[in-house]
């Protein structure tokens, strides 16, 4: 899945996040390569969203910084966005376009094709056989995020950063994505996730970073 | 002939509100037909896709 | 009684309903036709010449027959909301909604036609006498109507809301009117006002007539065939619309 | 009945203080309309202080129109709305809450300020006197019919213009009597008979429009 | 929780919910009665959210009733309001008001009082403590599903009717939570709950529905 | 650089398809607004023909930045805005296309129905076509402006009221010279220079305005 001379590498240091009046966190320092699964803990207002955005470059840190293969993500830009896939709180899908046309829309916007043919197979894979050419506005919770969750499927970036990707998702759906996640990690790609469920996200080559403490 | 089209200087005026007034009594029963051929067509190909899955 | 509550509402079904409006529509469309062509041949060969207007005046014969309809389905389209609400039947809500584009229709045709008639007689596209501007605001009130339909995706809470605009509507109309009339009398100025010319004569009565029921009858027909668009759109997965085969048509 | 209507109020005003910049922007949106004018139509005084006070009123009418459209918007997106409803408290007396909490954030500042941007088309003392009283009376029925079509566009993605849409022929009325008594008064024939048309514009609003937006409501809700 | 003379019941009679094209159930009835935890289950889309928003009274059904104490819940309207409360996708708090205040403005419309004191133990408890003022907006996901599960707490509802109320929660958060909800059974109430996540919903009062069946 | 414009322009065409109700809704305020000022100021055929250049050109200002209000609030709310944002191609592209489409939809029914409205205010054929070329001109530019505004607004709750008092100073010369043309071309003087003011502004806006709007709207997906 992820060609290239060199292994990713997405390198963290001491990074700081503020919100508010409180420092989130500070002196964070860490480094993920390609073949890894980085498992974001932390209870509730922990601080996991706030990094998540920061890696994906959406929020910019009170200081530290944020490398991919060993260049600062500000001064990339568009070359960093080329090889990330980011799926927030947010599902960004449109309600009033189709799934079909949701998945190719963001596939050409990614900057590569994605004929009708493919995107079919791909939501049927997902689960949503029958209702592909559906306003995504009509689908329920889960099946919004199934449809969000197929670019997975389409998607040729290297690093995912996943904030709470099993959320309304069923049983099914649930095994489904895990073992997406897996191959991807497998094909050498970098996964980040965040999750309170309990879920089997523990595999050979998975890390566990936990931040925050509980206050109070 | 002429004369009538002319209705004495006001052709434009009354030819322009009888034209009007019959193009839209015209239209809108087409239009409508569109409507409804529309959706038969669509009722109609329910119904076979309910075939084809049932078999 | 009791009987005839339980077949009133056995015609609000839209089951029962269907195959009756097709009726009701042929049938009205057969007087439609009919009562417009002698409409139109009294309009243009009947009717004397008008001694002020000249030819002109033969507009007289669509505006008038227009402006009225546009105003009567309004309250029509009401009545049905009402009854909608207060029962709860779908079909009453598919009656109103069936019938608000022929009154936005004639409601553009009352105006169209109206400027036609005021370029000839005032010198001018328009003015802003009390009446064209309420029937200008009609027109508007159609269109409100209409767009919020079309913004509500599911047909039932667009039947409620929709339902709910058209009394409020229908309340606001009296208001609307006569502070329109109002408004213009009190203004000091206003140019030309809009006066049916003297005494009509009676041929020129009995056509207006004539064409006003044939109006009457084509939105009859119109609105009955498109409340059976409606009705198949809105129940195209009820069992009853897949047995009626329309595979063909 | 009256805890409940004293609380949504509390509540909304709270809120209004916490994000102060609200109050002002409709203000402001009004001053702008108002001051724009002169700009699209030229600087003769003569015909300024003539079509002033339809101006002032129009420009009023669409900043309590457009202020409008966030009266339920947030509380329907955030899920208080659907709460709201589901309180033993009778839906209408809320909406007369929110209604009047609404009134006093973006209604009453139109009505002080009025006086100041009549002056900008010389308009003179009882003028602007009557100009404010039009205003006093006319803003809250604006408010309360406004009310129905907000609740009505609930949730609906075109909502600002469709508002606008259902909305504004259903103020004509007010805006008739509104500038009318004002340029009755300006021509010496005195603004009375407007007034009072205004003022039972304002009461048949206050019986029906509570009840009406109490029932889109709950459509918006389903 | 409960008090009154008879225990209190809730029947679903013959309920139809058409969404769209499909009809998502027909002649569904069951009855829930006090000291019931109901398990509602189903994979997306099955309609779950459809039936919890019809049992409060938010949704027409297209045919059916709800009857709470043998009547119709739409004639009752205001008195069935009463006894319940409903947590939907949404949390219902605004975000510009603190914790205590929305506590305290949801009691007031539900008809009783609750005074300051009792507002920040009940926050406290949830594990909210150093957030109680601060305005929701500025909260963490997880946090703002805290602020709207606190009117558990607090409410003498007799029928609660929750969907998915365990989204967004840590581990901590869903012991709470489930211990709460075990409480209110005890206690002689009715709890009506979705949840995708095998949580430990499962008592000896439980009872569970599965909707819908994966189509296609 | 033009596929993903084209695809833009496609995305959002096909959207406001969907909901054709939105396009006419637009056209419909702007009907509204400009027929409710006579309302105001009375009937007078004289006094309406002399404000009406000003007046056209007020409501085709207002009805402009109403919809533009939506131009990206949508695609905010539901996170694609942000899936924007982290794509490889330029922001300002996307921004770009994003407005095309907006206009599209939006401002060119504005510029054909305008002569109708000058009918009702009795304007003459000559300066009709004016009207018509001088808000070709300007409401692309009244877009991109407004685009600017839109973005900063993103997300705040008084967007709407909010984003009327950014944009509308802005809007001022566009106003001016758009009005200026249609009432110079009334009173015999020919609009000439005002038209190709009006020109000068959009080539500047379309050159500056993109970059502007997409540094906003980073700034507001942080
Ligand atoms: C855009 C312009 C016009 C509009 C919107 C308009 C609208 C209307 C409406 C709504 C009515 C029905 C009123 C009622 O029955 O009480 C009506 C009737 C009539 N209009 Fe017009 N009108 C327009 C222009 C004209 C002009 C220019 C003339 C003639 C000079 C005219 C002559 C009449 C006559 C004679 C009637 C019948 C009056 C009656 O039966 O009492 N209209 N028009
Ligand atoms: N816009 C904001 N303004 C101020 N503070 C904020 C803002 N957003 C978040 N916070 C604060 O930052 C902290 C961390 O929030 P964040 O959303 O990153 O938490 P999280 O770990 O994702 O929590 P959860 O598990 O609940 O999703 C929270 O305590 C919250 O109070
Ligand atoms: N507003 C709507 N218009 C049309 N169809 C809808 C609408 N809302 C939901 N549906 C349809 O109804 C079905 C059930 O939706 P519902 O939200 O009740 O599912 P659910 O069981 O809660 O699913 P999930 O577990 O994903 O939350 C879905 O298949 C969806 O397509
Ligand atoms: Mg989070
Ligand atoms: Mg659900």
């Amino acid at each position: 899945m992820t060609p290239g001379s060199t292994s990713p590498s997405l390198q963290i240091d001491r990074l700081c996040c503020v919100r508010g009046d409180r420092t989130l966190f500070h002196d964070l320092s860490f480094a993920v390569s390609g073949g890894e699964l980085l498992h974001l803990k932390g209870h509730n207002g922990s601080g996991k969203t706030t990094l998540l955005r920061a890696l994906a470059g959406l929020l910019l840190p009170e200081s530290g910084e944020i490398r991919w293969q060993g260049e600062n993500i500000r001064a990339l830009r568009e070359e960093y966005a080329r090889h990330l896939l980011y799926l927030g709180h947010h599902n960004g899908i449109k309600g009033d376009l189709t799934a079909v046309e949701n998945l190719r829309i963001a596939a050409i916007l990614d900057g590569y094709a994605l004929d009708e043919e493919t995107a079919w197979r791909i939501l049927a894979e997902i689960g949503l056989r029958g209702h592909e050419d559906l306003p995504t506005k009509h689908l329920s919770q889960g099946q919004k995020r199934r449809v969000a969750l197929a670019r997975l499927l389409a998607n040729r970036a290297t690093v995912w950063v996943l904030d709470e990707p099993f959320t309304a998702l069923d049983v099914a759906a649930v095994q489904l994505l895990q073992d997406v996640i897996h191959r991807h990690v497998a094909d050498g790609g970098i996964a980040i996730v965040t999750t309170h469920q309990e879920v089997a996200m523990i595999g050979a080559n998975t890390r566990t970073i936990e931040l925050g403490r509980r206050d109070a | 002939m002429a004369e009538f089209f002319h209705m004495g200087g006001y052709g434009l005026y009354v030819w322009g509100s009888f034209g009007i007034t019959a193009l839209c009594m015209i239209a809108e029963p087409l239009l409508l037909r569109g409507r409804s051929q529309s959706i038969r067509k669509r009722i109609a190909r329910m119904a076979r896709v309910e075939q084809e899955v049932q078999q | 009684m009791s009987s005839r509550l339980i077949n009133w509402f056995k015609f609000s079904s839209p089951a029962t309903f269907y195959p009756l409006a097709r009726k009701i529509s042929v049938a009205s469309a057969v007087i439609a036709v009919v009562l417009i062509a002698v409409g139109l041949y009294m309009s243009f060969f009947v009717a004397p010449t008008d001694y002020k207007q000249g030819e002109g005046y033969r507009i007289i014969f669509v505006h008038v027959p227009a402006s009225w309809m546009s105003m009567f389905i309004y309250l029509v389209m009401a009545a049905w909301a009402a009854m909608g609400l207060v029962f709860n039947t779908r079909l009453s809500a598919m009656m109103a909604q069936a019938l608000a584009p022929t009154g936005a229709m004639f409601a553009f045709i009352s105006l169209w036609t109206g400027s036609f008639w005021g370029k000839p007689m005032w010198g001018t596209w328009w003015v802003w006498d009390a009446r064209i501007t309420s029937e200008l605001i009609l027109l508007f009130l159609y269109l409100g109507y209409m767009a919020l339909r079309a913004a509500i995706d599911d047909p039932r809470r667009g039947d409620r809301a929709s339902a709910i605009l058209l009394l409020v509507g229908v309340v606001n109309i009296p208001i609307i009117y006569y502070s329109v009339q109002w408004w213009n009398t009190l203004h000091q100025g206003s140019t030309i006002k809009m006066n049916a010319e003297t005494t009509m004569d009676e041929t020129m009565l009995i056509t207006m007539l004539i064409m006003t029921l044939g109006f009457w009858a084509y939105s009859i027909a119109v609105a009955m065939a498109r409340v059976r668009t409606v009705i198949l759109e809105r129940e195209r997965t009820a069992s009853w619309v897949r047995e009626l085969g329309l595979a063909g048509s | 009945m009256l805890e409940p209507l004293y609380w949504i109020i509390r509540r909304d005003l709270t809120i209004a203080m916490r994000r102060r910049a609200d109050v002002f922007t409709t203000l402001i949106f009004f001053v702008i309309v108002v001051s724009l004018f002169p700009l699209g139509i030229g600087p003769e005084p003569e015909t300024l202080r003539q079509i002033a006070p339809g101006i002032v009123w129009v420009g009023a009418l669409l900043a309590s129109m457009l202020a409008l459209e966030q009266i339920f918007s947030a509380d329907h997106r955030d899920g208080t709305l659907e709460q709201m409803l589901l309180t033993p408290q009778p839906v209408s007396v809320l909406v007369v809450g929110k209604i009047l909490a609404h009134w006093l954030v973006s209604g009453v500042p139109l009505v002080i300020m009025a006086p100041v941007l009549g002056l900008q088309y010389n308009l003179s003392a009882d003028v602007l006197l009557v100009l404010m009283a039009s205003l006093l009376l006319g803003t809250p029925a604006l408010s309360l019919i406004g009310a129905i079509g907000a609740a009505l566009t609930l949730g609906l993605r075109s909502g600002g213009v469709l508002l606008a849409l259902l909305v504004l022929p259903l103020y004509i009325p007010v805006l008739i009597f509104g500038a009318g008594a004002v340029e009755a008064t300006a021509s010496g024939l005195g603004g009375q008979a407007h007034l009072s048309m205004l003022a039972a514009i304002l009461v048949a609003s206050l019986v029906l429009a509570p009840l009406a937006t109490a029932a889109a409501l709950r459509v918006a809700e389903d």
